[in-house]
């Protein structure tokens, strides 16, 4: 006889309503009495509605893996197995999806299929970091799970003290805003770090995210350790026909309030012919007027990206913003590319050789100041990081002379990719 | 690149530009002349097989075999041609997936673990974003907003939902409770001492056995000694509450990325609906709809209209728990004769 | 035979340009051969050409003082006084002049001619804080000087840890942009605390300051511990015909870039019939648009006061702006102006009670917090004291409830004058 | 109110509105109908009793008898009817007393002590009043700024001067050097201990005798020890430099007020001229002549064009200096993709 369905009441309640409901999804499962998983999922319903009446969570963690790897699984042991002995182990798999997360639906049916053998029939698309997280495995059933998903030619994504998985915005793939490509950035970075994602021995965990533009579809700016935006240096590309459609569409007062007045750095100029007028030279990339007039706007042609450094979470110093730390790098070649592979590349070996335990790179750099940061990873200084120079007279500056000579040799010399 | 849809293969880093001809559709124009619109509906993201296959089988039918998921676990499917349109968006509606998403709209809310997964969470996320995006149906399926909303959850203080236009977060409201006989066992106790950003953690013998402390005083009930530390108990089913945060921007559209502020607090963990959250975020969503300008993300349109009136609109109340006392704190301090009346 | 003149060849280089050279006024009082204060000058002249010389100062401190009085006096002696003893002494006397400076020409010969009995025939009109510093005399001449003075009317003005001098703007005199009486809340306040003028015993100083509105004329915000500016609570008042004068003789653009592009908050609007919308909601009191229309626009009519707790310079924290602690106060009857005395009595004493020595009241605030700080002088929190609330969440809220039912409280109650 | 003009005693509180009818001079009209020109001219501020009575003698002859000082020490005449104005103008400047500081100029630069009476001066202020304002007297007596102008100085870092579009201050760059022999005698030494910002003295016991040090690596040449303790000489000829420092502002009009930022240093302390400091705010406020728009004041105009496009249209070097490293200096970090090329 099939183990009963537990009462899940309060659960059910979650049933009803337009939103698609992933209690009808669980319960699904746990009805697909031919499935291997259906007892698993019956406790796991069972657990959960119990988390429900307490309040309280029921999992703790530990140690799990496959073969050669140190991360990627999420151990859970339920701390109330006796009662529900069949979801006592429910483990995550990380899976890195492709870049974009694209998917064939063969390919989307092929996961699907592996998972229904090994694990829960529970998929979430996608974690928050980007992950495909097969949701629910048992400890026998990792190293299987994991192996043939590998065949397919999946991998493991990140966990712990180490290089964590990577997202890029749709970037190239679907967006004309997009100024560089994303993917390609993303893969080769994350391709060479493979190993520190597999095998995290960081002091914290580190994140890349890659985003086409300032829109930052990707959350890089707050979400990521290094952010790479794509951005450009040359003027916006303005269709005037196009923009006078956009007037005469619309009428003055709309173009006014909607889009020169909204310009951070009161960078445009609606001209008495209804021309735009644009000056460039105060334009900060913001992408606002190219969002709204996507017909007649669009960034210039000399691309590249800007990277801030030091994006996180709350712990334990309340959440930081990325800083600028390459305000600009140029995007086209190949070599271009290993060239922001080598930033990542200086600001990984910096990581770790100078972080504390469990401090992220956006707390060290404050702990250790943006200066010194800048020459462990050999990057020059810019007024562009800052958004304003000091207001306080509490340093000590007699080194200024030396400084005054370093940047005057900067400026001299032709300029640097990098910078 | 074999994952992705030919057309944008075909197209790739060639876009021109783009509208929105209904909610839900985006439609995208190539250099090259070739066009393609985008059809984006919800998801539960927490899915069964079944609903995967579900929608690789629209993707099959109607969409060439392929579709992607976006960062807010919303799932978009591409064709190329403007009559594809009408039978793939009836075809999601059938299987029950609502169609929008896009534009100023409010968009599916990111989504963490909470108890269906996580080993820390003080309530649940799934429950919560699927009460919230059915009170907000109306909302993810027209464009009616001033311009996107973002909402974010996290399910202890952790906060692995990022900032939001709206964020859901926990906040604990008492210091953890110390089960002394299982310290030495399972906490490395220095590593514990150094994550709590108020040195209230210290050393102390319990009982005899080796254990830690700590000073309530100093505490600021932010739960970081949980984690490394399980016997530091710091959720509780009445006294971790849920708050509201309003103002979070990543983008750096127009104004600069910002920090969501704290508006609401001391909301009952109310399983499985948590009405008391749907109920302030309606209300805040109102408020905004009502009165913000075009393009001003939440944040910007607190901007401008100030925060006594964000106060006023809203009906919440403004507490001392509102002005900042953690570092940095100096800088919210209003430093200037700007003053709403 | 009369002193000679010492060499100044540095400083003589200060008597040419198109700028009042004060050399040229030292030397003036240094060849007054009929004066008691030229052998003085003469030195003054010397030990100032010896400092342009060696690049350092000669005065040291010290303690000087009129009977009663424990300040307004600054005492300087020279560390060269072998050199030139006549002006081996050389204190300043800090006299407070009528609010708004203003000055009969009467008046100021008068005190000309008691300095140039007892002193050193050099004033400066005025010290920053705003005090008229009679500068340079000796030990023995304080006494009968201040005498003399004093009878006149005039009384000493404040240095070290108490009260200091404090200074209003032209204001109400002549200024349209007045919105209470500068004068008559800085005369009531200075007088109330006369005694911590005279007699300092304070934690540190304390200064007050008085602009008349936004523009801050009397530098208030960063330069006092306690400032006072006139705001209104009502609508802008609007003189649309004058506006539209102004449109037709400067044309839509000029309105547009000048006026309402700059508003901070977007609270005007051209009307298409060249008419102004202010959505007063939204009006911060910045002052913008009503300084440059000066023929269309002035303030409301219910007006009173915004009070900032706070400012200083650079020591020890670094340069701290007020903070706002009263975000409006009606300033209009009697009464009114007594409301405003009590605030700053009840700032006095809690400032007494609560700040470390030489710890100024910024400071002070800020190392109690802003709550704890209007809780002491007994004001309601008010969301115009921030910027935006708490972008963190350490912070420990198990009083949520009563704080909450506090705020409905004063809400649900008639608003208080105080607020 | 005896001391003020009668007309302005008449009409006090009553003023309606105001226009400039040249630089220098005011043309206030009040409710009741009647108007007063008021004209502005420049002083030394360390004055002498003869100018103190030519200013009077001008006073009498032409304006009613009465005077005012303005919070920068620039004198002010009142007279009530505009043909009274040209007389009073001619007067004042026989006399030698620059007729201007008004609207957008830029005004008498805010005057401090210096080594003419104070104690711990690093400077004068007197002579580098003077030398600016020879050499911008055509500034001071013509409106042709973007905005008002407002220069401090400040002779030592304690800064009585206040915050500026353009400030000029001292800049220690050498731990203080101390006179053992007299710390006991004259120090007290605990106070002069919790003085310094960055805790770096300690007592000590130097040749036998009470006395203090001071820590090199952590002391940042602030000179807040000097004042209570002058053995500890912080000023030196030669290592005391002048620095300069933009964008400060008191008003709240329009922007909230704003600390000033440094952006020059390393200038020579070079009596009786500074010619050095002279060429600094000359190209700064060139550049801000040549670029503002009307009504920016020099932060919100560096605010505009950004801080990358100050220091190329001024020239002026970038270093590591610029770059806050004390406490509040996460939010002076660029934290957004807002770049400027
Ligand atoms: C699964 C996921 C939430 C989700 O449902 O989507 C998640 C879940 C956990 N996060 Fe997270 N974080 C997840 C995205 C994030 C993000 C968002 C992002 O990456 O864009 C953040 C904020 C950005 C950041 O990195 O700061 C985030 C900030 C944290 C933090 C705080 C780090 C900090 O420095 O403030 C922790 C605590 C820690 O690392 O000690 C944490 C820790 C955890 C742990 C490992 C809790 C723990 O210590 O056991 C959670 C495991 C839950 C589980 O059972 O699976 N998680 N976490 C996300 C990862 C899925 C994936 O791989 O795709
Ligand atoms: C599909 C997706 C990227 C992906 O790789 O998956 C995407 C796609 C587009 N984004 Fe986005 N954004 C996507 C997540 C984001 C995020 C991150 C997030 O949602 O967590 C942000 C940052 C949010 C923030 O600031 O915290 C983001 C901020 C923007 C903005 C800036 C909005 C603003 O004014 O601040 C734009 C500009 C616009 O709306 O024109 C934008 C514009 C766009 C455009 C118009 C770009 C284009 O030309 O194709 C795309 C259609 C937008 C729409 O929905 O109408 N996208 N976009 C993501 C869809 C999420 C979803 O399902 O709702
Ligand atoms: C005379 C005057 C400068 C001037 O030439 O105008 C002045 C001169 C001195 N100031 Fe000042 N301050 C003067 C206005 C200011 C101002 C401006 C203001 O009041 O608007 C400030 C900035 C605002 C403030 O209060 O913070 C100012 C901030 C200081 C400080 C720093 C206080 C701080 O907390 O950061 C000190 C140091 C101290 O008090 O220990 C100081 C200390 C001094 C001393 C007493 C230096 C000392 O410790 O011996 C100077 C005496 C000089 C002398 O020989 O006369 N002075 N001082 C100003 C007073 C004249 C008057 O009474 O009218
Ligand atoms: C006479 C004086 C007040 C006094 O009590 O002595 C005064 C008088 C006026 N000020 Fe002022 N201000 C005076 C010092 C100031 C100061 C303080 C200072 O100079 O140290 C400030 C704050 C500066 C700062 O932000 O750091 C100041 C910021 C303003 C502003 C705001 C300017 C802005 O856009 O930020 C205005 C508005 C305007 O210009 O229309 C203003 C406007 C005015 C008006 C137009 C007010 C009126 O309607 O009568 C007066 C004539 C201004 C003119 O020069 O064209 N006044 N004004 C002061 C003359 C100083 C001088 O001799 O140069
Ligand atoms: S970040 Fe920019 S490039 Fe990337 S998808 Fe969003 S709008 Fe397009
Ligand atoms: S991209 Fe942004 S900053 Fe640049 S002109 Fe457009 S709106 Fe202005
Ligand atoms: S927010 Fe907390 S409870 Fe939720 S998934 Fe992240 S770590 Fe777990
Ligand atoms: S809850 Fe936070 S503040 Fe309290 S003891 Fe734990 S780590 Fe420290
Ligand atoms: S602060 Fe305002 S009221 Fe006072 S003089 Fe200046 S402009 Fe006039
Ligand atoms: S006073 Fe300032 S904030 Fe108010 S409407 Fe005028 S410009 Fe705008
Ligand atoms: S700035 Fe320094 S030197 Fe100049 S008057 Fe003030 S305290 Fe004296
Ligand atoms: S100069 Fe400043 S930092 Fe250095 S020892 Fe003296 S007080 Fe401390």
């Amino acid at each position: 006889m099939s183990k009963p369905m537990p009462a899940t009441p309060m659960l059910d309640q979650l049933e009803s309503g337009p939103w698609p409901s992933f209690v009808t999804g669980l319960k699904r499962l746990a009805e697909s009495e031919d499935k291997q998983y259906a007892p698993m999922m019956k406790d796991l319903l069972g657990q959960l509605e119990r988390s429900y009446e307490t309040r309280t969570g029921y999992w703790k963690g530990g140690t799990v893996g496959v073969l050669g790897y140190g991360a990627g699984i999420i151990a859970r042991f339920s701390e109330i197995a006796e009662e529900f002995p069949e979801s006592a182990e429910f483990h995550t798999l990380r899976i890195i999806p492709a870049p974009g997360t694209h998917y064939s639906a063969e390919s989307l049916r092929q996961i699907c299929d592996v998972w229904e053998k090994y694990g829960s029939g529970l998929i979430a698309l996608h974690g928050q970091t980007g992950d495909i997280m097969l949701q629910g495995c048992r400890t026998e059933n990792v190293q299987p799970c994991f192996d043939e998903l590998n065949e397919m030619g999946f991998d493991l994504g990140g966990a712990g003290a180490g290089i964590r998985t990577s997202i890029s915005c749709v970037g190239h793939a679907r967006c004309e805003h997009s100024c560089y490509d994303e993917a390609k950035a993303m893969r080769l970075i994350v391709n060479n770090f493979l190993d520190d994602i597999h095998r995290p021995s960081l002091p914290y965990k580190l994140k890349f995210k890659f985003s086409g533009c300032a829109n930052d579809c990707s959350n890089a700016v707050h979400r990521s350790d290094f952010a790479t935006f794509g951005t450009w240096r040359d003027d916006i590309r303005v269709d005037q026909q196009a923009f006078k459609a956009y007037v005469e569409q619309n009428g003055r007062k709309w173009m006014i309030d909607n889009v020169i007045r909204l310009c951070p750095t009161d960078a445009l100029s609606l001209n008495d012919d209804d021309s735009l007028e644009v000056d460039n030279a105060s334009c900060v990339r913001c992408m606002h007027c190219i969002n709204v007039l996507t017909k007649a706007l669009n960034p210039g042609r000399d691309r590249g990206v800007t990277v801030l450094i030091g994006g996180k979470r709350t712990l334990k110093v309340g959440d930081l913003m990325g800083t600028v730390v390459v305000p600009f790098m140029p995007m086209k070649t190949d070599e271009d590319y290993e060239k922001l592979l080598g930033v990542a590349q200086r600001v990984l070996d910096f990581f770790v050789d100078n972080a504390l335990e469990h401090e992220r790179i956006g707390e060290m750099v404050e702990r250790i100041g943006l200066v010194n940061f800048l020459e462990g990873i050999e990057l020059d200084l810019d007024p562009n990081m800052i958004s304003h120079p000091r207001a306080n007279s509490y340093v000590r500056m007699d080194g200024w002379d030396e400084e005054v000579a370093k940047w005057r040799e900067r400026k001299a010399a032709p300029a640097p990719a990098a910078e | 690149m074999p994952l992705m849809h030919p057309l944008l293969r075909r197209n790739y880093g060639q876009w021109k530009w783009h509208d929105r001809p209904r909610p839900g559709v985006l439609h995208h124009v190539a250099r090259s002349g070739e066009e393609v619109w985008t059809v984006r509906a919800g998801t539960q993201r927490q899915l069964d097989v079944y609903s995967i296959r579900t929608l690789c089988e629209i993707a099959d039918t109607h969409a060439d075999g392929f579709l992607r998921f976006t960062t807010r676990s919303n799932v978009e499917f591409m064709v190329g041609s403007a009559d594809r349109v009408a039978p793939l968006i009836e075809s999601l509606g059938e299987h029950g997936f609502p169609v929008g998403g896009t534009g100023p709209s409010v968009t599916m809310i990111s989504h963490t673990q909470g108890w269906l997964h996580c080993d820390i969470p003080a309530t649940d996320a799934s429950g919560v974003v699927k009460s919230l995006m059915d009170s907000l149906h109306h909302e993810f399926t027209h464009e009616e907003m001033p311009n996107q909303v973002k909402i974010t959850t996290s399910c202890c203080q952790i906060n692995c939902g990022g900032q939001g236009d709206i964020a859901i977060n926990i906040q604990h409201t008492k210091p953890p409770t110390i089960n002394h006989d299982l310290v030495a066992q399972v906490c490395e106790r220095p590593a514990v001492v150094a994550r709590c950003p108020t040195a209230a953690i210290r050393p102390a013998v319990v009982n005899g056995k080796p254990s830690l402390e700590v000073d309530e005083k100093k505490c600021v009930c932010c739960g970081a000694c949980f984690p490394p530390c399980p016997p530091m108990r710091i959720n509780d089913p009445v006294h971790s509450k849920l708050a509201i945060w309003v103002g979070g921007k990543h983008s750096s559209t127009r104004t600069k990325p910002s920090f969501h502020k704290l508006v609401a607090a001391g909301l009952p963990n109310n399983p499985p609906r948590w009405p008391e959250v749907t109920e302030v975020v309606h209300n805040i969503l109102g408020a905004y709809k009502a009165n913000a300008r075009p393009f001003e993300r939440m944040g910007e349109w607190i901007g401008r209209i100030g925060w006594p009136r964000f106060f006023e609109l809203t009906g919440l109340p403004f507490t001392k728990y509102h002005v900042d006392d953690w570092r940095l704190a100096r800088p919210s301090l209003n430093a200037s004769t700007h003053v709403y009346f």
